[in-house]
């Protein structure tokens, strides 16, 4: 168990806590967050120094707004971490980062670890209105913002500024995205229209976090190990990418249905 | 090192243990593409069930608690898993359960409709109030659920079988007179706890759970040991194995195939194929064969 | 953080564990001496027997497999043990078994002249065919043993049970109603078996052995919360300790006394005071006492 | 298990078995030899190389005679090592060692280790005869041998010739003995007598080797944990030294019953 040593309040909805508490760990990856009494969800690490590290999460059903109440000392279980990570890019790559809401979450750890000077940077962060973009100080390189309301940058969706930077004439090799499975698909397909190396992180339910259980499988990957981050020559084979998921009981059903099911 | 078991040949003697990686086609042929030679279901069940909430699996290092719960979507909600097994390939078991002995007997014969190679019927899980375990623990509940789904089925059956039992082997003994086929042995063992001494809680929501992985190989080792002297039918010998030396000593024990459930988290889904290249290893260098080793402690 | 413990006080949680180190005073003393607030000797039965032969116990990482054999010169036979005994100046626990309830009380008797601060009656043997473990797994035997005792002695009892028992809860409430003054659990774990592939034999000479040390404190942790939830009587909780963070754990499943039996090996004799000394830290750290944590995962 | 790599005939009675399997010890530990279907019993390493160890047994009862008779090839378990071991001299030492019988099998491992250019060694060696006299070509050094029989050295006691050695003006500060209790006995009597550290290595019924079933008591040691070597400053307080020991049934009785009981 670790003490919550801080809590950001990034907005109404969304909270970063943090633990005191080194990790090794790769951009991408996951603990399990235990509460006790409530329950027990993955969350991508969103920052991680040498004795410190954060999860940010958005307030959705019970779980989640339970988290983001949590106070400075309460004790909660972390067990990680877990999954794969994302591939970090190479000196001399030029990325693009498409981050929808509370995805820029697994994406900015990996910002930190990138060498600006070596590694040209385009990121693109979307989210419903002004308020509900995160980290809105924590990086000096310029961001590109859209929100469904248009209270800041772009109004629209993320996948119209990743298209207009491309025409543009930006090329990206590689392009990191994590945020609703359906934008995540759509900037997949960009991708592989303009041949771009995609990398997305995928959400399942999970229960025990290491590859065993079969709670969170997509096919036949196993996303908690194999994942949750998958590149495209995966995604190309995924039939279940943006189409169905497992719902608790093991049940496959369609994505919409499965969200359904998690309303509280 | 092909083998023959009840109607089916497989291509080794690994096989994968109920409730691991799940129900769904592509993720089980990949199992079997990774080395396995025969694949079990998650327990399917009577009614739709989510199980029990997280926290349901913890890591204790040598070895695994869980008390998942038997989570299922219900044997009748499963129409896409079917369906997309029918053009399998592979080597499948169907693990079922049931909460009285008419409900196995109802969920094994719909599930018998879906071909699977065999059916295994799971008397033996010690994480749900009423469900399973109940049935494994004393010979005539034993006998009777055995019985009941015999009468609806033509698919061979495996009766698999709780450590818990006081004494395993009579159990085994009462399975193999109602028409088991094979024995799988073990299910969990305990249950056990774990208490989260900072919070003072059960680390698991469902508080107990089944014990698995390397820790509770001895116990598996002995009750496939009482099995063998008590019936005639194979013996799927399951709980710790993690290794071909592990298969090995399952073997001399008395079983004639060899279940890997944990171990996949530790070495991988791969780890069928490591066991079978460490086992035909050591068989070489021994100048054994699988058949002339089996039960050799006895 | 002295304990009141039926009619002896104790100079911490820490016991010896029965069958570790023996019954001769020396050694007995010794362990008190490296912080052990009441010793437990090695169960005494009714007539000289030697136990198997080696092997007999194996270190197997996890935790230890043994068929040591309930060894014993036998009550009667005992003279010198006794007699060194009687001018001991620290708590100590007779442990006693039979292999018949006339036995049982047989020992008992005599054993209580020699003025043990406690009498541990072992329903909880596994490594006899005979003796021991066949009266811990049903209610019933366990209650006709502990009636017998309680009817010749007046020492405060205390019954050892097994985690064998299908349900450990109703043999802790049997004992209780039978006159018990404290439960102690657990025994070993199992059965369990080690093959050795190389020759193909069970590494233990009576092929059989029971399981102790780390890998079964879980199964002890949840046995010691059901007996809690069970009876109002004392619990000796036992099984896989070997820090002051396992005796924590142990005290939150609801133990009053924490037993220390295979964490001998490990960590040496003095693992009586390492253990008090990382649960009076622990304790200070969190601003709690032993009274304060009892059952806290209930 | 292991393998018998090779057997070495001492004599008629006493053989060395070898395996290819290297150990970590200190001379004087012990390793626990299983023979399978028959017993399993302690033996002291009398040879230790890289890559090789040896035991030296001597055929007394069921278990010993079986284990000379093993042959190459035959499989065995061991485990270990176990136990204290010796403290090895210190450079200026001078030392004495008293070897009765198959007693010089702890202490050859001992000699092998010690620095003869800096420890004075006296090696006094006694059998039944002249045949019983085990590694008489093993060392370089001059030993001093006594027979029951004088059929080689001396005709009588080790200690007749430790006292000798003594009258002569050899003044030893550590003597390490090994060989029938009764004898070590002796030895630590003159040794206490003439203010010299002695080192005996013990001998009781064993089940685990390892300190935790209490089969091989003597008073308040655990002989095979603490054990089998005790030096002088134990020795004083152990009443039980020479005296008792537990049989397998744990009952304490006297040397001499406990010898009886061993008779096959
Ligand atoms: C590998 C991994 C990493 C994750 N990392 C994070 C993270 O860093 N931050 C974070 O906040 N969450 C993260 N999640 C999601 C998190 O685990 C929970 O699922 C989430 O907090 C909602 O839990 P809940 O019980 O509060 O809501 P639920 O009761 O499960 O759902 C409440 C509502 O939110 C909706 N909802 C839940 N999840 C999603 C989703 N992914 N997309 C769209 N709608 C959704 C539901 O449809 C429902 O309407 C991650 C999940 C995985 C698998
Ligand atoms: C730490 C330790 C190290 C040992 N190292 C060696 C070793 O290096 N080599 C070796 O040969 N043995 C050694 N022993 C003794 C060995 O373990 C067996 O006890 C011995 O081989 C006799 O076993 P057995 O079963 O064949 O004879 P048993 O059936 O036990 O005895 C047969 C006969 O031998 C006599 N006898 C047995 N042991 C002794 C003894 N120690 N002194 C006098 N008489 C005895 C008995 O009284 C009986 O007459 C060691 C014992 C211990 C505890
Ligand atoms: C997470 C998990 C879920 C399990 N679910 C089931 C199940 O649904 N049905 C079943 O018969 N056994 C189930 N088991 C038990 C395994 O099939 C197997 O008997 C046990 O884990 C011992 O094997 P192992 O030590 O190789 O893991 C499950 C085990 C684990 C770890
Ligand atoms: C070598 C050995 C001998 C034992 N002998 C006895 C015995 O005689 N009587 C008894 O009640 N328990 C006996 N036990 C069981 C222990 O008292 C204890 O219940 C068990 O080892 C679990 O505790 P642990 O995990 O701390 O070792 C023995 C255990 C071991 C390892
Ligand atoms: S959560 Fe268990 S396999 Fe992924
Ligand atoms: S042999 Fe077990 S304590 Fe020494």
């Amino acid at each position: 168990m670790l003490k919550v040593a801080g809590k950001q309040e990034e907005n109404p909805e969304f909270a970063t806590l943090f633990f005191n508490s080194s990790l090794i760990f790769k951009p991408g990856q996951f603990i399990m967050l235990w509460i006790p009494e409530v329950d027990e969800k993955p969350y991508t690490l969103s920052s991680v120094s040498d004795k410190k590290f954060g999860i940010t999460i958005e307030a959705k059903g019970i779980f989640s707004k339970k988290a983001i109440s949590l106070k400075k000392d309460d004790l909660v279980g972390i067990r990680g971490p877990f999954g794969n990570g994302f591939t970090l890019p190479k000196p001399g790559d030029s990325i693009a980062i498409v981050a929808g809401g509370c995805g820029l979450a697994p994406l900015a750890p990996l910002l930190d670890r990138i060498n600006h000077d070596r590694v040209s940077i385009t990121c693109i962060h979307g989210a419903r209105s002004k308020d509900y973009l995160l980290f809105k100080d924590r990086f000096k390189f310029e961001r590109y913002f859209c929100t469904d309301d248009g209270s800041l940058g772009h109004k629209g969706f993320v996948t119209d500024l990743l298209k207009e930077k491309i025409a543009d004439g930006n090329t990206f090799n590689k392009v990191y995205t994590c945020g609703p499975e359906i934008m995540m698909h759509k900037v997949f397909e960009i991708c592989e229209k303009h041949n771009i190396h995609c990398q997305v992180s995928l959400e399942r339910y999970m229960r025990c976090g290491f590859g065993l259980c079969g709670a969170c499988v997509c096919g036949k990957e196993v996303v908690c190990k194999d994942g949750p981050v998958f590149g495209s020559e995966k995604l190309r084979d995924m039939e279940d990418f943006n189409k169905t998921a497992l719902l608790k009981s093991g049940k496959e059903v369609a994505l919409d249905d499965y969200f359904a099911w998690r309303h509280p | 090192m092909s083998i023959q078991f009840l109607d089916t040949t497989l291509k080794n003697t690994t096989v994968l243990a109920s409730g691991i990686l799940g129900n769904n086609k592509d993720i089980l042929e990949r199992v079997y593409n990774n080395g396995c030679a025969l694949v079990t279901m998650k327990s399917i069940g009577p009614e739709p069930r989510d199980g029990h909430n997280n926290p349901t699996v913890i890591d204790l290092g040598h070895g695994i608690i869980n008390a998942v719960g038997l989570p299922t979507p219900g044997y009748t909600n499963m129409e896409k898993e079917w369906k997309d097994l029918e053009t399998r390939d592979f080597p499948l078991s169907a693990s079922i359960y049931g909460g009285s002995v008419e409900e196995y007997a109802r969920v094994a014969e719909f599930v018998s409709k879906q071909k699977p190679d065999m059916i295994e019927v799971n008397i033996s899980c010690p994480n749900s109030e009423k469900h399973g375990m109940t049935f494994g623990v004393h010979a005539k509940s034993a006998h009777e659920v055995v019985s009941a789904v015999k009468k609806v089925t033509n698919v061979p059956l495996i009766a698999k079988l709780t450590p818990q039992a006081l004494n395993i082997a009579e159990i085994a003994k009462a399975c193999e007179d109602a028409g088991a086929d094979a024995i799988c042995a073990i299910n969990t063992v305990g249950p056990g706890m774990v208490i989260d001494i900072e919070s003072g809680m059960p680390v698991l929501d469902f508080k107990k759970g089944g014990l698995s992985g390397p820790m509770i190989k001895p116990v598996a080792i002995r009750c496939v040991y009482d099995i063998y002297k008590a019936v005639k039918i194979p013996i799927i010998g399951l709980g710790g194995i993690s290794t071909g030396e592990d298969a090995i000593e399952m073997i001399m024990a008395g079983a004639t195939l060899t279940g890997i459930g944990s171990a996949v988290k530790t070495r991988g889904i791969n780890v069928f194929g490591l066991v079978t290249k460490e086992m035909t290893r050591w068989l070489d260098r021994h100048n054994s064969t699988i058949d002339s080793i089996r039960g050799a402690a006895h």
